[in-house]
């Protein structure tokens, strides 16, 4: 394993009430990588992603920089580092954009560095900037994109995962995303899991993939080796 | 040395045998035996009236103390107090239960118009004597048709027609403002004191106004009282909302003559709360003596009173006048309960309870309790008195609305 | 033995027959073997008992909660007391006519109660259980109702008499009988209506109303009958319970009969029918135990009894009965019964249906 | 017409109780989405702790704090251990524990502090500044009071961070959760201040009512057709709803339909209000995407 590997997942199951969706899932990360996890509709993405959160009834095992995830409230997942952008984007609709990101920061004690943090948001973000005290629920699909992103990105993770960031948002806005999430990972070195319908632009930007059918994982690799493996081609590259 | 231990076995029984022939006139009723009486009673420990449930306690205690002191004759007395909430329909479950199930002798101070009108019927075609109920209401001293069910305390409507009479006598014009709890306690009253007032009860009285036991308090109803320009108040309210009345006629400034009805007429748990000094020149009247007036602190009766409470009833509060009504009307029973002497039928119970002549100790002086076949109204006979600050000052005269 | 509507179409075995005549034929003889009191207080038991069937087809079995129930009751035994003081109506043609306006009333409160969610309406039903005895005592309904003295009625006496086990056929004993008929009556219609379609509609509206509406059961009108429906139950109940107590004052039927038959319901078991007698009997005794116990606080022995029941039997007793009922059952049967159950109509678990996210 | 105005201002008095009741069970709608039932019976309680508090000696002011103190860690208690458990069960679960809680604390009332009427000591002396021709001083001073506290309340929910996250929990429990907030605890807070704001209530009302076990009974029906008219997720909402509340039923009393039927008006106005504004007058609109 050339880098310290800063997620192993083991034999992970997952279930809403008596329906099974995930049947002993295994994948590992690497710090300051970018992961896919590709698959159909119904494949499990989202329910991977929401089981290391443990927002779902969990069993197997999640080591995380060394701690096990399965067992701990998604509060106390979030407090180790893992900042998670989810379906829907979970904007604070009600509350303003700026309260919206200061609530990204919540678990923080540096309360200094976090107003700095603020600031650099904006500064990256322009458009949020413009509408920093407007209600969050009026902002586009794209904005709200960036406020998710950026709320996440206000806890100073050690681990991003997002979930279908391209979701109901025109192409040119979706290359926008893409281009600052590369951005993020390359300056802060922010390792992310990315979880995409939109298979090509997933495996452009990640480094590794995996791909999910049915809750197993039936392919893994380098994003690259994906790219040319054939059935992955027929099926979600429609090439 | 058997056989003259045996003669004596002999003699024994023979003696026993001959005195139970020369009592032979014990004559019980289910409920009542050699050694015990079983009363029975239905108070509201728990629901809106459960401030009265401490009636209940003192009459436990006070036959507490009778049994401590050797019963009745002999007999002891087994007091069953049940709850009924307030709710008539389990009033009636409750009273069944008595009457049926625990087959007491008689059903004694149960407390409630409602309550008391739910069992009405039944206590007559059974036959078991309703007694002394604790309620004011006027319809429980009518012989003729119910013969097995007496009242106590004076009822409401003679003393509405005593108020009646005193603004009649020293103030003729007074233009009269009524406020009365939407209840059969409160339409009792303000029925007394319309038929004490006669035909200028509809000139005199220029506003009537209700209150429901639901209100927070009853401000706006004092402020339309004293918008209709009275300037003399007849206060039918129970402690709680007299306290609030009085408060709050201090407060926007009237200060008409005010009547203050029995029921609320405490000087420690409704005139303190209230302000004494709001309090000053209310008129009232009065068959027992306030546990809180201090011109009873040396009265022998009171004092026995105390000494009671201390001994048998520690958590009763000293201030609450119940505790005082309690002490009385059980006295008043286990006077006729001496009176039947060994006939203990309800029958006889009733026809001792229909020729009572006795006073309390913690009545006013020149009140006394009478009955007659004809007269189920033990006490009538009240006397006005007005609060100087510190305690009523009875004056005027004894009121007795009967005659006798 | 009322299980879920999936599962009725099993006939019943042969031993609930055999357990249903033996119970019918105790509940007759049982009046005789026994003091008129008891008699009296199984009368009450049987009264409660439609009354809290009432109250579970609308909250039960439909989800409306209602705070007010006592209300109904109330204008049932008012409707009939004045029916027989006034109009000098026998007592058995009252109920139907109880019934029947409350069935109206029930009708016209369902309107208002279509826009309302679980405790807003139950704050408008607590505020009607409040008015009612207000209303009652009003002046200008005085002449009808009595006022604030109530109306006391006559106990109907037996039509014939004989004596069995030496006990009189009593006025009570007679009531029983009555009381007893007018019950399974009750139940049997009960059971028709929602054992079928109609059943299953209001626990489809009760668990996912969006879903039963696309799957075209008109809301609106469903929702006003059942509360209709409700209301004729408990109007009844109030009706019966008037005619065995004799008498009706305002002060009887406060908010805390509506509290009562709200413990009832629950302790039965939501969407229960038969666990209304389990409720009726727990309103009906526990409080005279809780006051030999205590006699300053049988409400706080009542208050952590209801408390106790929604963490250990959220379903009630017979919910614990038919969990018992199903592990007892041979593997086979059981796995059917399982299967059967679509998700289930236990309240209290099926939240996390409504939770699912897409995946 | 002098006492046409008497009677407003009266009914602005028993706005102020209604109103603080009301602030009290929107404080935990806004963060459970619930309407305690036994709000008015721990308001009574805590009332009665204050009472006994004074009995024993201790100067008034320092009572008030302490009643609030308890009662804010009476109030976290009771969603901790009581109300954790039914969290995530139906509503109908929700209101029998609410309605267990109401029966508890009225017996609690009534057995530890037995049901004689006792007067409660108002905190502002009737002679002073005060007291205006229509308030008296009492009045106004817990017209002040309440004031002071909604003030309070829309200070801690606009610049605190607890605040902030008591509102992000109460909209948003799921995203909470994914931005650290311990939602559940932030629930015992919610209940910790309506007990507080509960126990002011109570503290404000007993010296013109009188304190007994019953006190809040009537009072709570009020308290909920004002939370409703006003708006049961917004604050100033609910204070305006309870003077509304308090004026319209002063009003029809005296002036309308007589004082018989004040419950009945109560009942009038939630379930007119509930059909025709769901949402009260100053409430947000609320639209649940289907």
């Amino acid at each position: 394993m050339p880098e310290a590997s800063l997620l192993e997942v083991k034999n992970l199951h997952a279930a809403y009430g008596a329906t099974q969706v995930l049947h002993g899932i295994d994948f590992g990360l690497q710090s300051g990588r970018i992961t896919t996890i590709l698959g159909a509709n119904g494949a499990g993405k989202t329910t991977t992603l929401r089981a290391i959160c443990q927002m779902v009834r969990t069993s197997g095992s999640a080591l995380f920089d060394g701690q096990q995830l399965v067992g701990k409230a998604t509060e106390e997942v979030v407090r180790l580092g893992v900042a998670h952008v989810p379906d829907g984007r979970g904007t604070f609709t009600a509350l303003s954009v700026d309260e919206n990101l200061r609530l990204g920061a919540h678990v923080r004690r540096d309360k200094q560095r976090v107003v700095e943090d603020l600031e650099r948001m904006y500064a990256r973000f322009p458009r949020l900037g413009e509408r920093r005290h407007q209600q969050a629920g009026t902002l586009s699909g794209g904005e709200q994109q960036m406020l998710a992103i950026s709320r996440a990105l206000m806890l100073r993770p050690k681990l991003l995962l997002l979930d279908e960031p391209s979701f109901g948002l025109a192409p040119k806005i979706v290359t926008e995303i893409f281009r600052i999430l590369r951005g993020i990972n390359t300056d802060d070195g922010v390792s992310m899991l990315l979880v995409e319908q939109n298979a090509q632009l997933a495996l452009e930007l990640a480094d590794r993939a995996y791909l999910l059918e049915t809750g197993r994982v039936a392919v893994s690799g380098t994003s690259r080796e994906l790219m040319a493996n054939e059935s992955v081609r027929r099926s979600y590259l429609g090439v | 040395m058997k056989f003259k231990h045996f003669s004596l076995t002999i003699a024994g029984v023979a003696a026993a045998a001959i005195s139970l022939s020369a009592l032979a006139q014990k004559k019980y009723d289910t409920g009542a035996t050699d050694t015990e009486i079983k009363i029975g009673d239905t108070k509201p420990y728990s629901g809106p009236a459960s401030a009265y449930g401490t009636i209940g306690k003192a009459i436990a205690a006070y036959f507490d103390k009778i049994n401590a002191e050797g019963g009745i004759n002999g007999r002891k007395i087994k007091f069953i107090s049940l709850d009924d909430g307030y709710n008539p329909a389990k009033t009636v479950e409750q009273v069944r239960k008595l009457v049926e199930e625990d087959e007491v002798l008689f059903v004694f101070n149960p407390l409630g118009t409602p309550s008391n009108t739910a069992i009405h019927k039944y206590m007559n075609q059974k036959k078991v004597p309703q007694l002394f109920v604790a309620t004011g209401a006027t319809k429980w001293g009518n012989p003729k048709e119910y013969p097995w069910t007496m009242g106590w305390q004076p009822n409401y409507q003679t003393e509405g027609k005593i108020y009646a009479a005193h603004i009649l006598e020293t103030k003729p014009n007074a233009k009269i403002g009524v406020l009365y709890q939407n209840d059969d306690y409160g339409k009792d009253y303000l029925k007394g004191f319309e038929d004490g007032l006669g035909d200028k009860a509809k000139t005199m009285i220029v506003s009537k106004v209700s209150y429901e036991v639901t209100d927070p308090n009853v401000d706006s109803q004092m402020l339309s009282l004293k918008g209709a320009g009275a300037d003399t108040f007849f206060n039918i309210t129970t402690p709680k909302f007299a306290a609030q009345a009085i408060k709050k006629a201090a407060e926007i400034g009237w200060k008409p003559t005010h009547y203050l009805n029995n029921v609320s007429a405490s000087v420690g748990s409704v005139l303190t709360p209230a302000g004494l000094d709001n309090s000053v020149g209310i008129i009232t009247t009065q068959y027992g003596k306030d546990p809180t007036d201090p011109q009873w602190a040396n009265d022998k009766g009171m004092q026995d009173w105390k000494a009671w409470m201390a001994k048998y009833y520690p958590s009763g509060d000293l201030k609450d006048a119940s505790n005082v009504y309690g002490y009385g009307v059980a006295m008043t029973v286990v006077q006729v309960l001496k009176q039947c002497g060994d006939n203990l039928t309800r029958e006889n119970v009733m026809k001792q309870a229909a020729n009572l002549d006795m006073t309390l100790p913690t009545a006013l002086p020149g009140i006394n309790v009478k009955t007659s076949p004809t007269d189920f109204y033990p006490i009538e006979r009240e006397q006005l008195a007005r609060f100087d600050g510190k305690t009523w000052v009875l004056f005027g005269k004894v009121y007795d609305p009967a005659g006798n | 033995m009322s299980a879920l509507p999936g599962s009725h179409d099993q006939r019943p075995a042969k031993w609930v027959w055999i357990a249903g005549a033996l119970l019918l034929v105790a509940a007759l003889v049982l009046p005789f073997l026994v003091k008129n009191y008891r008699v009296f207080q199984f009368n009450l038991v049987l009264v409660y008992a439609i009354a809290i069937l009432g109250l579970n087809i609308l909250t039960g079995f439909n989800g409306q909660i209602s705070l007010g129930h006592g209300a109904f009751y109330a204008i049932g035994a008012y409707a009939a007391a004045v029916l027989m003081d006034r109009v000098g109506m026998p007592y058995w043609l009252t109920l139907p006519f109880s019934g029947a306006l409350c069935f109206l009333l029930g009708f016209l409160m369902g309107f208002p109660a279509l826009r309302l969610a679980g405790h807003y309406l139950a704050v408008a039903t607590l505020a009607l259980a409040l008015a009612i005895p207000q209303l009652l005592k009003y002046k200008h309904l005085e002449h009808y109702t009595g006022g604030v003295q109530g109306i006391v009625l006559v106990k109907p006496d037996p039509p014939f008499t004989f004596r069995l086990l030496d006990q009189p056929f009593s006025a009570d004993r007679w009531l029983y009988f009555f009381t007893l008929a007018v019950t399974i009556v009750m139940f049997v219609l009960a059971w028709n209506l929602l054992r079928g379609r109609v059943g299953r509609a209001l626990i489809a509206i009760r668990d996912h109303p969006i879903a039963a509406a696309a799957m075209g059961i008109n809301l609106p009108m469903f929702k006003s009958l059942t509360f209709g429906v409700s209301a004729a139950f408990t109007g009844v109940a109030g009706a019966l319970g008037a005619v065995v107590i004799a008498f009706v004052s305002p002060d009887s039927f406060t908010v805390t009969l509506s509290i009562f038959l709200l413990v009832g319901m629950v302790v039965g078991g939501l969407a229960s029918i038969t666990g209304a007698f389990f409720g009726a009997i727990f309103i009906q005794f526990v409080p005279n135990i809780a006051d030999e116990l205590s006699k300053s606080a049988p409400a706080a022995i009542y208050g952590v009894l209801l408390i106790m029941l929604m963490y250990l039997m959220p379903t009630g007793v017979m919910g614990m009965v038919r969990r018992l009922w199903a592990r007892w059952q041979p593997g086979a049967r059981r796995a059917r019964m399982r299967g059967v159950q679509p998700g289930s109509s236990v309240p209290v678990s099926h939240d996390h249906l409504t939770k699912e996210s897409a995946t | 017409m002098e006492a046409f105005v008497h009677q407003i201002f009266s009914g602005l008095a028993n706005g102020c109780i209604y109103g603080s009741i009301a602030l009290a069970l929107v404080m935990i709608y806004q963060a459970t989405h619930h309407l305690n039932f036994a709000q008015g019976e721990m308001a009574t309680f805590s009332t009665f702790i204050a009472w006994a508090l004074i009995q024993r000696g201790l100067p008034y002011w320092l009572a008030f704090l302490l009643t609030f103190g308890i009662s804010f860690a009476a109030g976290v208690l009771i969603q901790r251990i009581i109300l954790r458990p039914v969290e995530k069960a139906p509503v109908l679960t929700n209101v029998n524990v609410f309605i267990g809680l109401l029966l508890i604390f009225n017996a609690l009332s009534g057995w530890i502090f037995d049901h004689t009427v006792k007067a409660f000591p108002s905190p502002f002396p009737q002679e002073s500044a005060l007291k205006t021709a229509y308030f008296s001083a009492h009045e106004s001073g817990s017209f002040l009071v309440m004031l002071a506290v909604l003030l309070a309340l829309y200070a801690f929910f606009r610049f605190t961070p607890v605040g902030l996250a008591m509102r992000a929990a109460a909209q948003n429990p799921e995203s909470a959760r994914l931005v650290g907030i311990r939602v559940s605890w932030m629930l015992a807070v919610g209940w910790g201040f309506a007990a507080a704001i509960g126990a002011l209530a109570g503290m404000m009302v007993a010296p013109s009512v009188f304190l007994d076990p019953n006190m809040m009974a009537g009072i709570l029906l009020y308290g909920f057709a004002s939370a409703l008219l006003g708006g049961v997720d917004n604050p100033w909402g609910a204070v305006l709803g309870g003077l509304i509340v308090g004026v319209l039923e002063n009003l029809l009393g005296a002036y309308v339909i007589g004082t018989e039927l004040k419950l009945t008006v109560a009942l009038v106005l939630i379930v007119g209000t509930l059909t025709l504004m769901p949402s009260g007058l100053f409430g947000k609109r609320v639209v649940t995407r289907v």
